[in-house]
């Protein structure tokens, strides 16, 4: 361990960036719903109501649209709300306020409001709650101009994301896949750099796998397995789905002429979609093989075990389409 | 809220009838128990929301139903489900994930569903029923077949928007539809105190011409009664909204450190056991004795092992078939 | 729905306020009127909602506002920006589409914003205002700033679960906030029989626990009176709702055959036209002579005639700055 | 004009195809917004209320979400409901509706209650009528497995699609371009046939253009412009954008090699990156240059005319494109 370094949880770091966040601020409060006496539903916030109070941490009704809404005009009044949706399935019934409202009104009136509101919530499948409580839309909602999309997926970004996102002017949206929060480890930086500048996790020189979030640990799993049979896959763990950065996927593709994305999302129109896109719009003459994608089924996600393990992204999946695409057009 | 009442008073109904109530309780009870192990034996898996101590609501309630009625549940729907027909052992095999389910296996604890007994889930979206069930009244009332739909959720459904626009709706077009609201007082770790400003549900309902009435949700026969003749109502085109006092004696789920409430509360709850109440009652009524109340345990202990030895043996659905049902397989009539 | 009022009873506000209401009723009244002749010559484009008849209601409330409130309006708020501060040339450049109207052109007549006068939209999502005015009175309470938020919305958005979680939430939290709805009696071409059911907008209210009161909105005074009331509990943290009883007496949107009603029904409301009866009042009062009411007429002419104008001299913002402000350009403080 | 065919509008295509779904099965019924007494926002309904009474033409409440979820349960319980929406962004109001159940209800339930809803709705800008009533998020939706996109673009498909939706098992959105109800043409045909295959609009040797709705007539017009400078388009129209028909894309690829798609809808994660990104995994190696994507800017749609303009795809652009695309790779 070194000396900036803490042992932790992902989803202590969720906590401790709340925690600071209302420590440094006055106008930061946490709102949503069983956020304060039930301790969150994934137990993020648990203590926060003892320490800072009903004002700063308001349990709300069940109510998305209203509070979504009211977020976002506490965000115009100056207040810095962090609104937590329990579940993005959940988030549907508040699309209205985000997409309508929270995304268009900075442009709609001419620069004069922009929406300061962070808006975070639980996102993915893999725990067997069947097909409303599973989803992965976060790439979904990164079609929607207007809004910045973080995907923490490691611990530092977890603890670091939060406090940027509350600086920017714009709203923030910060999806938690709901596998991570129990996920140990070190917490070693002081700062997540600039969350919208993807990153590197492993290096590699024959494929470029495009992840986030919960899929990043499959992804370097299947990195290590395939490693001993020599193929080297570099691991890029996006962070924001908008935008996105096509300066380092670029650079990626630039050493290794080969892209696999990895997305727990739906295929049709999902991140993976786009990110293909750009590949093809910017790479197409650096590639030796077509793009690949490895998402989610499109199938609502199902409660059987076996069969939700069909449906999402696997590594042993990863492996097998990653030595396809090195051996069939290397 | 207050765990007081006056509602043992009520009328005790016909004594085959109250037999009956009692026994279904048992089922569900006895049916919610044995929830427990299997979970955490790993059986069940995922979020699991148990009825332990509402039984009086579902018992009452879908007792009075016919054959033809439909019926809209929540997340916390097992013994909705076993009460009116399903068996335990096709909701225990949907629980384990298996094939034999109500759901193929696909749904799990929140989302029974099943076609013969016109029971449409199991819906994990907090007041995602109820419009549901606006519109199923809708084809009762349009294809004229008597009908009723029954829609069960929780007090903090009554927050949503959903549920305001359905009730509305359901009153401007005069909908055979019955609402029924489980108030446990609590939404997770929510007090309804802080869910719900202003006037109770009741009020609520009746602002939207949804006529309302508040019972005793841990007494079976008050429910029954109420329930007859809300039926009754909206029967004939009177949405109808029947608001259920009763508690959860467990956690929410089974992710829950329960730290909004007080022991002392949920044991003042638990003095009011809708089933070990009724029992009584029955009892000193001479409608049940002693000797039969055991023999019932018997059965129903069976029931329900057999149930989870039906759901163990039960087989898993091939991940081949994960994308069947996406969209439908046979043609619309 | 009726046009019967004892409402011209209302007492009259001080002459000073009574003639400013006249004037600002005139104001919008006129500024409205000019958008006919310039929709028709195609300088205004998109849709267009006029707000003919209802002119009390705006000039009522928003008289009684302080600079610091927050004011939330619909797709039908020109007369609510007018009177709120925003000048007539920067709303009319703003529905010509030029890069000097109050939103640079972005938003046209459903999307009108100010900053400086604090008036947040412009919003055309039935119901869309309301948590936004949930949550601008947030700000007000936490930041202890004093100020109320006030928003404007039809009978129609009060079938909208919108409403129903909004007046919940500012009640549960006791938030400054006025909520003013403005009853014309139709959404589009659907009469507000067929679109609430049991009791009305008051009593939809008033069982989340906001005081509601209803009042003539086609008397000015009596909107002025109430408002002031109102606005005074609000701002000790008591959520009200005004209910303004009203009639447009235009159609809908330049979009409408007005299918769905009488012209006799538009006649008995126009002989209530709040400009006409208050004039009437105050000159049989003494309180405005009719050479000073020309003179206003004339003023009022050359104000609209200069906002037109300066309209028609604005100039387009160049299809470069297209994707500016989709993100804010300056960082949060 | 031939025996089978009428002069008529869009508008009144749309008209007829639900007075014939009304007059043919008693199961049938109009519900929305102002269907009845207004006559429809957009005038399709007019005079249906007076033909059919109040209970097959439901003007219903402004409660999007409870009314398309009844609609929903009505078509549970045995009816068959038309269900409109005014336009597609009050459509995010119901999206909790239309996701977590109707597109999950079938496979959730092991195949026992299927959803056989139609959805209409109007979509699209152009009008001026910016960022609240202009989005066109028919491609976004198309995200979601369990439903079927439709966007019919002529007049024999605004006619001839309803009926065969109808017919579904399954969830239909059915999306009318809100500047297509006005145009007028020639009824032509008796039927659709399938909805959900492509259709070649326009034949020619050089660039496959993959479009639908009302970008469809702007690549006509582009095609006839460029065609006299000698370069020729083949003009897919999609018609259904979920599922996709990749058999009919694939064949005119095969023939042109090069891919230029127009897509009303918002770049990133729209259809546009879809269709790409299945360009890519199908005929990457037929391609003779990358694909191209012309969007409508990542903005949300402003009201001036000229912004307006600017943002959405025009013939000027499509040409200038289809032009680079031809000589650069040729
Ligand atoms: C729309 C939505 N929001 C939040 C949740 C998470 N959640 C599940 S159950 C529950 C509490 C519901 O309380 P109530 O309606 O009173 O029913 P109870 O559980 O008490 O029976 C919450 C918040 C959800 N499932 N759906
Ligand atoms: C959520 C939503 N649904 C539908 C519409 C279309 N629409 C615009 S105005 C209107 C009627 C609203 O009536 P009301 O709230 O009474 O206000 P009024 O126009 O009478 O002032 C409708 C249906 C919309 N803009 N937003
Ligand atoms: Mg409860
Ligand atoms: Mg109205």
């Amino acid at each position: 361990m070194t000396v900036n370094s803490v042992d932790t949880t992902y989803r202590e770091a969720v906590r401790e960036a709340i925690r600071e966040a209302l420590l440094g601020d006055e106008r930061v409060f946490l709102m949503g719903e069983d956020v304060g006496h039930y301790g969150g539903c994934f137990a993020v916030s648990k203590g926060l109501l003892a320490e800072f109070g009903p004002e700063r941490i308001r349990d709300t009704p069940l109510s998305e649209l209203a509070f979504v809404g009211a977020g976002i005009g506490a965000a115009l009044g100056g207040l810095r709300p962090i609104v937590e949706i329990m579940t993005v399935n959940f988030s549907l019934l508040a699309l209205d306020p985000i997409l309508n409202t929270a995304a268009t009104l900075c442009h709609m009136s001419g620069g004069q409001f922009p929406v300061p509101v962070v808006i975070r919530m639980a996102t993915g499948g893999g725990k067997q709650l069947a097909a409303q409580h599973s989803h992965s839309l976060e790439g979904w909602f990164a079609h929607i101009p207007g809004l910045v999309i973080l995907v923490p997926a490691t611990i530092d970004d977890a603890r670091w994301m939060l406090g940027w996102a509350l600086k920017r002017p714009d709203p923030v949206l910060i999806f938690e896949n709901q596998t991570l929060y129990n996920r140990k480890g070190t917490l070693q930086e002081t700062g997540a750099g600039n969350p919208l500048q993807a990153r590197v996790r492993r290096s590699g020189r024959d494929i470029t796998l495009l992840t986030y979030g919960a899929s990043l640990y499959k992804a370097l799993e299947a990195a290590e397995q395939i490693a001993l049979k020599g193929i080297e896959l570099e691991v890029l763990d996006l962070r924001a789905l908008r935008p996105l950065d096509e300066t380092t996927i670029m650079e990626s593709i630039a050493r290794t002429h080969r892209v696999l994305i990895v997305d727990e999302g739906w295929r049709s129109g999902g991140i993976s979609a786009e990110l293909s896109a750009r590949v093809m719009e910017r790479a197409f003459f650096e590639l030796d093989a077509p793009v690949r994608r490895i998402c989610t089924e499109e199938v609502p996600l199902p409660y059987a075990a076996q069969l939700e393990l069909a449906a999402l992204p696997q590594v042993s999946k990863i492996v097998a389409v990653a030595e396809q695409m090195v051996s069939k057009h290397g | 809220m207050s765990t007081d009442s006056s509602a043992s008073q009520s009328p005790l109904p016909p004594a085959e009838i109250s037999r009956d109530l009692l026994r279904q309780m048992l089922r569900v009870r006895r049916f919610e128990e044995e929830c427990v192990p299997q979970y955490q034996a790993g059986k069940i898996r995922g979020f699991l929301h148990l009825y332990v101590g509402e039984e009086a609501v579902a018992v009452g309630v879908i007792s009075q139903l016919q054959l033809k009625d439909a019926v809209v549940g929540t997340y916390r729907e097992h013994g909705h489900a076993l009460v009116r027909g399903v068996s335990a052992r096709a909701i225990m095999a949907e629980m384990f994930g298996k094939q034999e389910g109500c759901a193929r296996g696909r749904g799990g604890s929140m989302h029974l569903f099943d076609a013969a007994t016109r029971f449409y889930g199991g819906n994990a979206i907090v007041g995602g029923g109820l419009p549901l069930a606006v519109g199923l009244a809708l084809a009762e009332k349009e294809l004229q077949r008597g009908g009723v739909a029954v829609c069960f959720f929780g007090e903090g459904a009554v927050a949503e928007g959903a549920f305001h626009e359905s009730l509305n709706l359901a009153s401007l077009w005069k909908l055979p539809v019955l609402f029924v609201c489980e108030n446990n007082h609590y939404a997770m770790g929510t007090p309804e105190r802080i869910e719900l400003a202003g006037q109770g549900v009741c009020a609520k309902a009746e602002v939207h011409g949804v006529r309302a009435r508040s019972v005793d949700g841990m007494d079976v026969a008050a429910v029954w009664q109420a329930a007859g003749a809300a039926l009754a109502e909206a029967r004939s085109g009177q949405p109808v909204l029947l608001e259920c006092n009763t508690y959860r004696f467990r956690a929410h789920s089974m992710f829950d450190a329960e730290l909004y409430r007080e022991r002392s509360e949920v044991q003042a709850w638990e003095r009011r056991d809708p089933v070990a109440c009724f029992l009584a009652r029955l009892e000193s009524a001479g409608v049940v004795k002693k000797s039969e109340w055991e023999v019932w345990q018997q059965e129903v202990n069976a029931e329900i092992a057999a149930a989870v030895a039906y759901a163990d043996a039960g087989t898993e659905e091939p991940a081949a078939d994960l994308l069947r049902f996406v969209y439908a397989e046979e043609e619309a009539r």
